[in-house]
């Protein structure tokens, strides 16, 4: 949030409420408002893209309000006809149809004037998972598969603790560097890497998923994506090569009770 | 027997200290609050008993503080004494830049409070010497050039450039033999980069850590009077670095140059070349592992003519490792967490690579960005600094990475006061592989081994993907398309007009 | 065409349908398979097919065969969905045609009566074009992918007679019901409406279960042999696809005859026709949105029921390719919303009174529009690296939260609040409660509002806080709570308006011009969204005919790109326009209803229902 | 008629509308999985895919080599062969160690293991040079990075018979279609000869079945097929084959069509060959 550009906007609003300004004259205002609370008003800033939705949204529903009252209409329409059509208006008109046209020339210039971007990709964050992955041979099944240390947490409190205290070993030896002593993937190298390394704590990720689908990241990582997820720019290793089955399992456990998320449970079968 | 009457008297003032006592070190509760933070958050890296034993502290360096030894590196307080209670509130809450200490802003006023006040605990002289007192920090006076300038004399009147180096790239002639209490190696600061300070990047920050010293590392405190040379320092510190956060970039940007491109011209053929700094990280995922890399950052710099590209990678290193040899190719044992941190050595030289595609890739699949991959190969231009031509391999894997000559590539390198410059040069287009073209993006990565960290192989810093964009030579002029868009907008009004008044004139 | 011929090319068509139908059994044998096979053969198209001789004995090995220009997928798929949506309409006219028929039998309101006669002249019509539209569907299935078709059929043979016999009984009372019209006493009329619609909701349901298995497969073992057809038929997603289509399809039908009030108006000529096409388009359009409202709910049920069957099939369908499909779905329902209470706002100026409801119209929107963007916002977003380092990842640190179902479920919720706030005016607008405690039964209905709002807005939240389970679960409160506040506040609406005093009349007719182009948004947004849906319900397979059983080998296994997708659904719901426009013009030659009869001097209705207060002048 | 343009012109534009909402989200195409067939131009990931394959069909290696278990084990686990298949031998790369294994399984053996394991770019499993170089690439990734490319050469390069470009993973997987195979085939298809020798009474991790038919009657056959562990020859472990068997699916897979097949071939050995 950016309160030096949102407490003007709000003010105005205020300030509009008790004027008496002509039906265009206020949508103008609003659009003008939306516009400068969503491109400045946010901090860190939106993209673009979502820019032009939110701003799309906004313009149909204004449009909405100018066409609900036939008063409204009546007086829009005429104003235009006689902006158009009335000789008191002949040198405002030709400046206006003088004008736009330049305008329009001109934001195509700093179209063209735009330094180059990198050529963006929508990355699908959350791949599907197949129904299974091969892990060292051995096929873990991600559909039906479940954590194979969980239910210790309520049969046997003492392994489940060593197996709580393996996994943070392997957090901190292994996974810390990148996603961060927090698990907000703010990690010593974290800010080297785009995508940036996820963030456990934030309630879309791993409290969305189920375990087998964290074992099936973990294990393959990066290169093992599919292909909707391209670019594969993700530097998430393949710990398949690192790890054994075990310790991610634990690791995974450790993510969960470090967290304080619970793991999406598959839902029941009716 | 005079401890004897040292306890008894202990013992005498205790009924009147506990009020005081309770203010430093906290109450029961307090310290149990914290205590609870701390098994969670803390632990695992600075140990169960605060003794920085823990199943992490060997992949860290600096390595985790020991809170057991009463030595804190961040105070407002007098060389060698205790951190006050908010000395340490602040170092928990704004972390270290560049070391496994993150910052805790989640941490609430109270949290930190409780923590510290545990943290208190694990050395009891803490409740021994009363409150300790900050330093008054003087209000900092405005910056102002003539004061940098001054600085700069008493920075080397006060040999800080044994340590920092000349230019203050932490480089000077005693960086190399630097360790800290612990008989760690340890790394003296680069000045020109000021937002990896660990004690802070303001200049009240700076103010403060030459006046009060780092204790348990080698960085004294110093008493320089008259208090404007003091700031005259500081400024001159401040002067060093330009801004408080790096300017990462995201691509860099080739410059078209007409001229032939004579790499004998060195570092100014890049004069007009926009510079991207690129941030290092280590290569923490495959075997031969690298937690500390020698380097953080890279600067990049490409111009292109019409035949050739050249692309100068810059960075900064305490040392110019031109001894010994370096090679992807070089074996590395597993990271083994028992053994010292091995530094130094004439074994192994610097080296830098500049990573692409082998192939310009289709749509936006690239190779892995470790070292390629069995799908994607990866062109590795390669410069082992103790030579002077350039090597070339080709990777598919980390395990897979083949010699295949000198790619055709011409290589000039350079230390100068800190900082390596390597500048690599190669035709743009490549039959069969990958070829430069005006106005693409390529994919580039890059990796910088130092030879003074007996970096080599896989233990390597690495960058991951970015972007090299040649930015065309002559950029197409934006008139056509403004004509045709202002022309149709005139188009459309004047229909516009002409249906209103055909239709309208007359009975609005 | 003279009136008396009428009924000769209506048999005509009963004839066609069903030749068509039987038709459509034979070619589910394997006879006419072998045949198609060697004529094709013999018209040499076998050279096509790259592939050795066709002979009978090899005939069933012929996997594929290639559509001309658009390719066999693009073409069945473009059939099928017209299908569809015929269908949809066939099956939803009956529906409200009965209900329709029922108010009037109830209230003795003629015009009720004369407006369920004339949705249910679209039927006929429409009828035929369904059925045609199946029988090519099925042609084309078996021509164009006989593998698939031939499975299906080996999984499912037990259900086919049955369905092409009900398709008879379909006819049957479909023409017994138009016709019948004002022939049959009313009761036994009614029966046969109730007959009409039980028999089409069954055939919807066999089919329904052909193409669940599709996606969830069940009563099959692991090399996909048939171990229960009853198995196959209630698959994981077919309860829940039955009831999403059924009231979908009211929905969808309300809004196709919204639209045909709206262009009967546009060109009537008379004011008495125009107040009646005027009443005709606020009933469908009345009855499309109280359909839509339940919609959301159904659909969380499917997704649901998805997510059980497999883990990998849900995120298909939420997260991964398809996330960005639900975008798309957002805009079109943020629309429809928009619409609907734009639709009601307008409306409200030919209601004497309802001005003083005015002021709210801006509040409303506002809710709407902000319910909208979240609704649309999407989880990770489409930025430049530039763009994504500054927000810290590819989620915005504020949007992220938004783009959650957390947020969406809250924001669905409010968005259906504020749609009936929007017709809780609309309801007032020409009437002053006179019960004494007019005033307390305001402030009654204004705090359940709020404390509806806040109690959902703060489930939202509590959302964010709670394990995913647990989060899923929140949906039912939230849901439970607008209903809650919907049913408590109409009842309290009911009683308070009882003896209400009269402000002025519903003008109706007297309704401007956009207002219909609105229903029209809403048709066709309508039929755009159920293209839409259906192409994610089948994508969702991605390269398999039948999910983890039959994997699709043909070249157009791959999933294409939602902009292709768009562009096919978007020809689709054109076309279907066109035959819609065809409809609506054979329809309108069938012979005027003598509708003057019924309106302007009805006697007030006594029945406590919303719809028969609605049409009140 | 004006009305109908109007509303035909507003259809379009609405329908416009929407198809262009379509187009403003990220465009991007699935495909599906890429079956592979052995082709001179494979790359090594997707050698990796077909050895992978290979090794738990159509080689049936999973017979008798297990992927990350330890403990007494018949066989050398697989699961980390790819980092230590380089160490066995100095001076020997992985991947001549590998081929070696492969085409000359007793020329080394890994301490602490039994010689045993048949050659397998002979009848009956019959893999040819190329099948066996994506063998070695899955290998390879197993615990460490693939390096071989259908161009890599070894020592035993050639003792096969050369790919004749038939698709591999079809030729895996037809180990679970029926085929009308005879008592030898179906022996192979079940990977039997991993651990029995039909043609002399050497001795392998089972027993020999030279002269079965002399030894056991129908009926013991069929309960050592079907029971292995109800009576175990003296001097063999027990549950081994039933170890086996579970996890080649044996059980389920054979049809009693099959078994019978089988059981008659067992019958016929009677030791004279």
């Amino acid at each position: 949030m950016n309160y030096l550009v949102l407490a003007p906007i709000v003010l105005v609003m205020i300030a509009l409420r008790f004027t008496r300004l002509n039906i265009l004259g206020w949508l103008a205002v609003w659009w003008i408002a939306a516009y400068l609370a969503i491109s400045y008003g946010i901090e860190p800033p939106l993209p673009s893209s979502i820019i032009g939705m939110f701003m799309g949204i906004v313009t149909l529903a204004l449009l909405a309000y100018l066409t609900v009252r036939t008063d409204d209409m009546n007086f829009v329409k005429r104003a235009a006809i006689r902006f158009l059509t009335d000789k008191k208006y002949t040198l405002p008109l030709a400046l206006t149809v003088i004008a736009l046209p330049l305008l329009a020339a001109f934001n195509v210039y700093l179209d063209a004037a735009k330094a180059p971007q990198p050529p963006a990709a929508g990355r699908t964050v959350h791949p599907p998972p197949p129904t299974e992955i091969t892990f060292k041979g051995k096929k873990i099944d991600l559909v039906n598969g479940v954590n194979p240390y969980r239910e210790l947490q309520a049969e046997d409190p003492e392994a489940f603790r060593a197996h709580l205290a393996n996994g943070r070993k392997v957090y901190f030896q292994n996974c810390v560097f990148c996603h961060g002593d927090n698990m907000e993937g703010k990690g010593l190298f974290a800010h080297a890497f785009d995508p940036l390394p996820a963030n456990f704590q934030d309630p879309t990720t791993i409290a969305m998923l189920q375990e087998t689908y964290l074992f099936w990241r973990i294990a393959k990582g990066a290169p093992g994506l599919p292909e909707e997820s391209t670019p594969w720019a993700s530097a998430m290793p393949a710990w398949e090569h690192f790890l054994s089955e075990e310790e991610i399992w634990d690791v995974i456990l450790f993510m969960y009770e470090y967290t304080g998320h619970k793991p999406r449970e598959k839902e029941e079968v009716h | 027997m005079r401890r004897f009457i040292i306890l008894y008297l202990g013992l005498m003032v205790m009924p009147i200290m506990l009020p005081a006592q309770e203010k430093i070190l906290g109450t029961e509760a307090q310290r149990e609050a914290g205590k609870k933070i701390y098994d969670q958050k803390c632990a695992q890296c600075h140990g169960e008993q605060g003794d920085a034993h823990s199943v992490a502290t060997p992949f860290f360096r600096p390595q985790p503080r020991n809170f057991t030894s009463g030595i804190f590196k961040f105070r407002t307080t007098a060389s060698g004494e205790l951190p006050t209670h908010e000395d340490l509130k602040r170092s928990i809450k704004n972390g270290m830049p560049y070391t496994g200490m993150p910052p805790w802003p989640e941490f609430s006023d109270r949290q930190l409070s409780d923590l510290a006040y545990y943290l208190k605990s694990f050395y009891p002289d803490f409740g021994e010497y009363g409150d300790v007192q900050p330093v008054a920090l003087p209000k900092p006076p405005a910056y102002s050039e003539a004061s940098a300038e001054r600085g700069r004399i008493i920075y080397e009147e006060n040999k800080c450039l044994d340590c920092h180096g000349n230019s203050g790239r932490g480089d000077g002639k005693s960086a190399p033999t630097l360790k800290d209490q612990w008989n760690q190696p340890i790394r003296a600061a680069d000045l020109s980069k000021r937002w990896t300070f660990r004690g802070g990047p303001t200049r009240a920050d700076i103010f403060r850590t030459f006046t009060t010293g780092l204790d348990g590392s080698p960085m004294p405190s110093y008493n320089i009077q008259p208090p404007e040379d003091q700031w005259a320092l500081v400024d001159y510190v401040y002067s060093l670095g330009q801004s408080e956060r790096p300017n990462y970039a995201t691509m860099a940007t080739a410059k078209g140059i007409t001229e032939a491109i004579d790499l004998g011209r060195g570092r100014a053929l890049f004069d007009d070349a926009p510079p991207a700094l690129f941030p290092v990280a280590g290569q923490v995922i495959e075997p031969g592992r690298e937690f500390y890399p020698g380097v953080n950052a890279m600067e990049v710099r490409a111009v292109y003519n019409a035949a050739e590209i050249a692309i100068m990678l810059t960075w900064h290193t305490m040392t110019a490792d031109t001894l010994g040899r370096n090679s992807p190719l070089l074996p590395v044992a597993p990271f083994d967490p028992q053994a010292p941190v091995a530094q130094g050595g004439e074994e192994f030289s610097d080296a830098a690579a500049v990573l692409l595609p082998s192939k310009t890739p289709e749509g936006v699949e690239k190779p892995y960005f470790m070292f390629g991959d069995g799908k994607n190969a990866m062109d590795i231009w390669f410069a082992d600094l103790a030579k002077d031509t350039a090597e070339f391999f080709v990777g598919r894997g980390s395990k897979n990475i083949e010699p295949a000559g000198n790619g055709g590539l011409s290589l000039v390198s350079q230390y100068e006061e800190g900082e390596w410059s390597a500048i690599f040069k190669r035709s743009r287009v490549k039959e069969g592989g990958l070829s430069f073209e005006e106005g693409n993006f390529t994919p580039i990565a890059f990796t910088v081994w130092d030879g003074f960290n007996r970096e080599r192989g896989n233990k390597r810093g690495l960058t991951s993907w970015y972007y090299l964009y040649l930015e065309p030579m002559h950029k197409e002029s934006p008139l056509a398309p403004m004509a045709k868009s202002g022309l149709l907008t005139l188009v459309i009004l004047l229909g516009i007009v002409a249906f209103a008044r055909i239709k309208y004139n007359g009975k609005a | 065409m003279s009136k008396r011929k009428i009924p000769f090319y209506i048999i005509s068509l009963i004839v066609v349908v069903s030749l068509a139908v039987s038709i459509k059994n034979v070619a589910e044998s394997w006879q006419l398979q072998r045949e198609l096979a060697r004529a094709q053969s013999v018209a040499g198209e076998a050279a096509q097919q790259a592939g050795p001789q066709i002979t009978p004995e090899n005939s069933h090995t012929v996997e594929y065969r290639k559509f001309p220009f658009v390719g066999s997928r693009v073409a069945v798929w473009v059939i099928a969905e017209l299908h569809l949506m015929f269908a949809a309409f066939v099956l939803a006219v009956p529906m409200f045609a009965l209900i329709i028929e029922l108010i009037g039998y109830y209230t003795k309101d003629k015009r009720y009566d004369h407006l369920a006669y004339e949705f249910t002249k679209l039927l006929s019509t429409s009828f035929s074009f369904t059925a045609s539209l199946g029988a090519l569907l099925t042609f084309m299935l078996i021509i164009y992918y006989p593998k698939l078709t031939t499975y299906l059929i080996a999984i499912f043979s037990p259900t086919f007679l049955p369905y092409v016999l009900l398709f008879f009984a379909e006819a049957g009372f479909l023409y017994a019901y138009y016709y019948g019209w004002g022939k049959f006493s009313p009761k036994v009329h009614i029966a046969l409406g109730v007959a009409l619609n039980l028999v089409g909701t069954t055939i919807m349901f066999i089919a329904n279960a052909w193409l669940t298995f599709m996606n969830t497969p069940a009563g099959i073992n692991e090399s996909g042999g048939l171990l229960s057809v009853w198995g196959a038929i209630t698959n994981f997603t077919w309860m829940p696809i039955n009831i999403h289509r059924l009231i979908a399809n009211v929905a969808f039908g309300g809004s196709i005859a919204a639209a045909y009030g709206a262009y009967k108006f546009l060109g009537a000529r008379s004011e008495e026709e125009k107040a009646h096409y005027d009443w005709m388009g606020y009933v469908g359009n009345f009855i499309a949105i109280a359909a839509l409202l339940p919609l959301p709910f159904a659909g969380y049920w499917l997704g649901k029921e998805i997510y059980a069957y497999s883990q990998s099939l849900g995120i298909v369908l939420m997260g991964g390719t398809f996330s960005w499909l639900f975008i798309i779905q957002a805009v079109l329902i943020g629309n429809l919303f928009l619409a609907a209470n734009y639709y009601l706002w307008v409306s409200m100026e030919r209601i004497e009174g309802a001005q003083r409801f005015r002021k709210f119209i801006k509040y409303l929107l506002a809710s709407i529009t902000v319910c909208f963007i979240v609704w649309a916002t999407p989880h990770s977003l489409v930025a430049t690296v530039e763009e994504a380092r500054r927000m810290g990842g590819s989620h915005h640190p504020m949007l992220g939260v938004l783009g959650v179902m957390s947020a969406k479920n809250t924001a669905v919720n409010i968005l259906i609040l504020t749609t009936y706030i929007s017709f809780l005016l609309y309801r007032r607008g020409n009437r002053e409660a006179t019960v004494s405690w007019a005033k307390l039964g305001n402030t009654v209905q204004f705090l359940i509002f709020a404390v509806v709002v806040s109690f959902v807005v703060f489930l939202g939240v509590y959302g964010y806080f709670v394990e995913a389970k647990v989060r899923i679960g929140l949906s039912v409160p939230q849901v439970l709570s607008v209903l809650f506040a919907m049913i408590s506040v109409t009842v309290i609406d009911i009683f308070m308006f009882k003896n209400a005093k009269s402000i002025g009349p519903i003008r109706w007719g007297k309704i401007p011009a956009r207002a219909q182009y609105a229903l029209f948004f809403l048709a066709v947004t309508f039929t755009w969204l159920m293209g839409l849906m259906g192409y994610v319900r089948a994508g969702l397979r991605q390269h398999w005919h039948v999910y983890g059983v039959m994997q699709d080998t043909s070249p157009d296994a791959f999933t294409p790109t939602l902009g292709f997708a768009s562009g096919v659904v978007s020809v689709t719901v054109l076309i279907f326009f066109t035959f819609i426009a065809i409809v609506f013009w054979l329809s309108g030659l069938s012979g005027k209803k003598d509708w003057e009869a019924g309106t302007g001097k009805t006697a007030p209705s006594k029945g406590g229902l919303d719809l028969a207060e609605e049409g009140q002048s | 008629m004006k009305n109908a343009l109007a509303i035909f012109g507003f259809t379009v534009i609405v329908t416009l509308f929407y198809w262009y909402v379509g187009q403003q989200v990220p465009q991007k195409e699935t495909y599906p999985p890429k079956t592979l067939e052995i082709r001179p131009d494979l790359n090594t990931a997707e050698m990796v895919e077909i050895g992978k394959e290979i090794v738990s069909g159509k080689g049936t290696c999973l017979s008798c080599h297990t992927m990350g278990q330890s403990g007494s084990l018949r066989f050398p686990d697989l699961g980390n062969i790819g980092a230590v298949a380089g160490t066995h031998k100095p001076g020997v790369s992985d991947v001549e160690y590998l081929a070696e294994s492969i085409y000359d399984p007793n020329a080394f053996i890994v301490e602490g293991f039994l010689p045993g394991m048949p050659v397998i770019h002979k009848p009956p499993i019959s893999l040819n040079d190329d099948e066996i170089l994506c063998v070695i690439a899955y290998l390879q990734s197993l615990g460490g990075t693939p390096t071989v490319t259908m161009q890599t050469s070894h020592k035993f390069s050639g003792a096969a018979p050369p790919s004749q470009g038939a698709p591999a993973a079809a030729a895996a997987a037809g180990a679970a279609v029926s085929e009308n195979l005879d008592g030898p085939g179906i022996f192979a298809k079940y990977g039997c000869m991993a651990c029995h020798s039909v043609d002399s009474p050497a001795k392998m991790v089972g027993p020999s079945l030279y002269d079965v038919g002399k030894r056991l009657s129908k009926a013991e056959m069929y309960e050592s097929i079907l029971d292995p562990d109800a009576k175990i020859t003296a001097g063999y472990p027990a549950g081994v084959m039933a170890a086996t068997l579970k996890g080649g699916g044996f059980y389920e897979k054979v049809s009693s069509k099959d078994l019978n097949i089988l059981v008659d071939y067992l019958v016929s050995l009677k030791g004279n060959k």
